[in-house]
């Protein structure tokens, strides 16, 4: 259950039932396949959610930067993102347990979006737990999630926002956890959660190491993925761990400053794996955003799916250990990333994966001949919030949008 | 009621009192000064034992009452030093608990001087963190036990050979799901008590108790361990149910919680949880007594 | 140059010797394959478009119906709809021709977003025609395309709504024809528009025929698709047009009344299939909605994308030999289907495919054991507009959203 | 000028009139009735065929200036049925020719009526349309000609015939794009006269005569046929300058439906329309005196 000093199981009592017959279920059908698990799960995501996803040659940025530079297509995948890969896997893992009702918790909506999908095609009844502000600024989303059957709870606890939701989402399966599976939406929380997440994410890398191997002919020098709570970048990553010629960057939110303000509580970046320190935060030993008395800071990104103050206990040893490079990079040049892959290459990537693409401006000649960077997902949902945070800045990337000045 | 003594104060606490009156209120809310105020009110009232919840940011299994006391306490600045400067400063009768989750344990010690003087030689902070700062001051500062509920009996190595090594008490939780081997093996190495969750679900005050309760405290009746019930009392008529189901004393915070908040002045406050410590001890007694009394309740006496 | 009586080249003379261009690079590139032109359109659809796309066996639909229905899953397709064929087909043929610049025309902005990230991918620049009206109520495709980097020009005559930008893109059309290449959006248009656009959606029907082969073993008893313009109709019968044995349903917009007010020279539906009478419009000999008189009247659809008075001049042939059974169902029916794909399936179909998935709802004891329905794009696009005519009906299939209360 | 005999009025009001003068404005803007005054003004000035736009709800191939002159003639309610009655009530010296779309020409005689009995007897209408019934009205109205901007050549052998078999006179656009084979195979159907598009893009009022006009009356010098130019024409000079270039008439429209659109009052419009078409008039016949006195333009005399 943990990866060096990273990992492990800090819940409440009235929990580690429930995670221990996870972990049961986990072992017998995903690493075991047991009942035909895993092919049915590999089939729903071939025919439902659309894998396998291209890995395509960006013509203009390898021009740009003179060098190979491929995109893997997450953001092809239905519903928008890498998230139904996990949210898919744990739903029907759930099936598989005898488990009658889904909960999940969400901030910005996507892992609340890719669940309630995943178990509307399962047919499973679903709640999903959000913060009253979060409802109330991520209008979209909760439609989706209601068009798709699940019950969406606002929060009004507090700031109401991702980390309310998170308690009560918690609470609700203290309460409720013999006939409810909790879906967890990144590669953080208690065993098994990481490894598992991260199991039903690593298609991603073994898709990339198969196909880049088809396109170029051999390995790449360098993978690149945005962290957040990590299970993009641990599903990128996890076929290359052995490889140790190809070398692996996750990039976090630097978001304005890297500095942490601790009497207001609050980091103004969610750069975990680059600035923080180990401690316990929703189940797990992780690398963690904290003050010096271990109170959890606020952290801050333009991107809200990156927007969190843990990570994945398995990223923070592959960062401990050497195998990962923890980088990061701050708002504008993730805001100049979305711009540019837009404008350059027709694709509109998510603020998250934008990330990955500012470092590959930044680092390009740091990386190799070869380079892949992962496009978690595409960025309709976050139209506003560039234009928003665009009209703010002055940014070299960005067009104009005054057609709407009359 | 019984004459003999034991290693903890916690246990002793219980036994001696039995049926005891645990309660809980969370350190800084609204302030120090107030909770000096009352938990003194508290033990004046009879609590046996006092839980002092000193409060983190991300307290995952609390009901909203509890949470909503933690965000104010933080909001006032309750920091561990200020927790253990008040500590210092109590004087009660019933031995004192911490209830903190395991971050702010571990993070204790990695100071603000300690990090300084990392930053000042260059070096990245180390803050490999480690359990021994904050038993070592608990200790110091009085405190009788700890009570982590993040903190499962399989991760609590390292702060249970902490406690034995300082002589507190780490308490373990039992929930409506601990069964089998699982419930063998926390039962065997329970310290101070048993706290018996009454039912699933987070901590916050009930209309009723629950069947749960029942099942729990028959589930538990082979074990030789004092037991003491919690997650939904909030009157003497729970506590009196509750100890005629079995249990050696009842465990009340969310409804003590609810006094504070609502209560227009502290002096209001301190009066009013002085007198429900009382009725909620004197609930208890009924269900002591009732044992005593009521033959259809009570265990077949042993053939003498 | 023509089905039938369907078709022809009904434009000014001074786009003749443009459309004779098109034609001859059409038959060299598309039909004769010169230079790899297909190649490289196949390649790019699969590496930057995300093909094939997967057919999917709907579980739930199927239970419902009691036959075994299937999902052609187009809205996985990049950009969210089957248009990326198209934009991508026409804007590498624009640029094997030598054409320096791509103009098309948008009314809700769903072929103008596909044009734009065509554009982008393949460095072309990009100009795009939106009335003022459509500019100002579909911000986030405005947004869209000018992150890709097209210019959006907001057209100010009249209703200010498609029919002018089409009017408006004719005009720079006309004007610089030598130099541009006008993407249009459907199966619709002067000679070879309607064939070449068909051919580019073709892949559609193409791979339906191969998927559904190899997982029912046979081809299906029938075949349903939603009508606008017909360019998803098109491209997902075209395959199977020879096959005998398969029924082929073009489903339109019956919109809230099949009845024309010729005074107000409005139809409150789509259903030019159903109801339309022959006519020439925007190039073409083909079935339209008109007044007695010939002027053209305004259709209505609760999808824009339907939204139009003219069809694809095949398609009317196909229906008028016999071959496509057109049909329609009203603005409730395609709420419904919306609400219940979503639901049901996990999926939110674009309103447009609702109306498809409406028909089957409708008609399914008609259809036989084997059923294909095309989803042909996505929904998001529609949240907006799916609340608000919720918001009026009593539809059986929709969900409360009742937790914006507070 | 001439003393031949023409089969087509159109042919023979250009000759006859040369340098011609063809004025545009559009049936039903503001009212059939103001277009009555309207037509009549500009025959007074000095038209030599005037074309009379029935209006059409998609016209492609107009610019703004017209667009928006139809769909004023459209909110007036202007019918096919009614342009017809306008047109046998108006008295010119100018022959008139109709400028329409082709899906006006096909659904004409689709009549209500027609579809009524078709409904009557459960039919669904037929509709297959036909371009006979609105060819044989036209003539029967006492029209001389047709223009249709969305028909080119390769389209419009039904029409041509229907034309033919009623003695009016289908007129060919020649623009800047048409070349090679198909300018032979155009101009060899010239039937009327050949009009000349003066630049590419759609009609609309110009500040300048394009390059384009000067390019095209070159290259159709060869071609014995009127050519009359159109597509930008504003002003009395334009007009000497296209005369100057070998153009046979010119044609203006937009900047007269300019006059009408932006007259305070229909009497105004009359007026001002009058005088435009006599500055345009002169405009042209200065151009062909200047043909006729400046020796550099003349063309060299053959040899006796």
């Amino acid at each position: 259950g943990s990866f060096g000093d990273y990992g492990g199981q800090y819940v409440p009592e009235a929990l580690m039932p429930a995670l221990q017959e996870l972990e049961d279920a986990y072992e017998r059908y995903v690493l075991e396949n047991e009942d035909g698990f895993l092919d049915e799960f590999r089939e729903r995501m071939r025919d439902f959610g659309g894998r396998p996803t291209p890995l395509q040659r960006a013509d203009r940025l390898s021009e740009r930067y003179d060098r190979e530079v491929y995109l893997k297509r997450e953001d092809l995948l239905h519903g928008g993102a890498h998230k139904l890969n996990n949210a898919l896997g744990q739903v029907l893992l759930a099936k598989y347990m005898g488990k009658e009702r889904i909960i999940a918790e969400t901030g910005a909506g996507q892992h609340g979006t890719a669940t309630a999908m995943a178990a509307a095609h399962l047919d499973m009844p679903c709640e999903i737990y959000m913060g009253r502000t979060d409802v109330n600024r991520q209008r979209p989303n909760v439609y989706r999630m209601r068009m798709n059957g699940a019950e969406v709870n606002p929060v009004e606890a507090g700031s109401a926002t991702l980390k309310e939701a998170i308690n009560e989402t918690m609470r609700d399966w203290a309460t409720t956890v013999e006939r409810t599976h909790y879906v967890i939406g990144s590669v953080v929380g208690p065993h098994p959660f990481p490894q598992m997440v991260r199991d039903f994410q690593a298609v991603i890398g073994e898709e990339i190491r198969d196909q880049i191997q088809e396109r170029a002919g051999r390995l790449p020098d360098s993978v690149v993925a945005c962290a957040g709570g990590g299970s993009n970048t641990m599903g990128t990553f996890h076929a290359f761990v052995p490889d140790e010629t190809v070398d692996l960057y996750a990039v976090e939110a630097g978001g304005s400053s890297l500095e942490i303000d601790e009497d207001a509580g609050l980091a103004p970046n969610s750069a975990t794996l680059s600035t923080g320190t180990d401690g316990v935060l929703h189940g797990a030993m992780t690398k963690l955003l904290q003050g010096g008395d271990g109170q959890i800071v606020e952290s801050h990104s333009v991107s809200a799916g990156l927007d969190y103050a843990g990570v994945g206990p398995e990223l923070s040893h592959l960062v401990e250990t050497g195998r990962v490079t923890p980088t990061n990079v701050d708002d504008d040049a993730a805001l100049n990333g979305f711009h540019r892959l837009s404008r350059l290459e027709g694709i509109i990537p998510a603020l998250e994966s934008s990330h990955a693409l500012g470092y590959l401006e930044e680092e390009h000649e740091e990386l190799g001949d070869l380079v892949v960077v992962n496009v978690s997902g595409r960025g309709d949902k976050d139209l506003e919030t560039v234009l928003e945070e665009t009209e703010k800045r002055d940014l070299e990337a960005a067009p104009d949008v005054e057609v709407f000045d009359q | 009621m019984s004459d003999a003594t034991y290693d903890s104060d916690v246990e002793a606490a219980i036994r001696e009192n039995h049926p005891a009156l645990i309660t809980y209120i969370t350190a800084g809310d609204p302030s120090l000064e107030d909770t000096k105020a009352y938990v003194e009110a508290l033990d004046r009232g009879g609590s046996d034992l006092i839980e002092l919840g000193l409060p983190f940011s991300e307290p995952i299994a609390e009901g909203q009452t509890i949470q909503a006391a933690i965000n104010r306490a933080l909001a006032a600045g309750t920091t561990p030093d200020g927790f253990f400067e008040l500590v210092e400063d109590l004087e009660t009768e019933a031995p004192l608990l911490v209830m903190t989750y395991y971050n702010m344990i571990l993070q204790y010690g990695d100071s603000e001087a300690q990090r300084a003087s990392e930053e000042a030689t260059g070096q990245r902070p180390r803050a490999k963190p480690d359990v021994r700062p904050f038993v070592e001051r608990a200790a110091e500062a009085g405190l009788s036990g700890i009570i982590v509920p993040d903190l499962p009996a399989e991760e609590s190595d390292p702060l249970r050979e902490a406690c034995d090594d300082n002589g507190l008490d780490l308490v373990f939780i039992i929930a409506p799901t601990t069964e089998g081997e699982r419930l063998d093996s926390i039962m065997s190495q329970v310290s101070g008590f048993a706290y018996v969750q009454a039912r699933l679900g987070t901590t916050g005050a009930r209309a009723n108790v629950s069947g749960a309760t029942h099942d729990s405290l028959a589930r538990l009746s082979e074990y030789d361990v004092p037991k003491a019930v919690g997650f939904g009392v909030s009157k003497g008529e729970h506590a009196t149910e509750i100890i005629e189901a079995g249990a050696d004393g009842v465990i009340v915070g969310s409804a003590l919680i609810d006094i504070i908040s609502s209560s227009e002045t502290p002096g209001d406050a301190v009066d009013a949880l002085e007198a429900k410590a009382a009725e909620l001890k004197r609930g208890a007694r009924r269900g002591a007594d009732s044992l005593t009394v009521d033959p259809e309740e009570r265990p077949e006496p042993e053939q003498p």
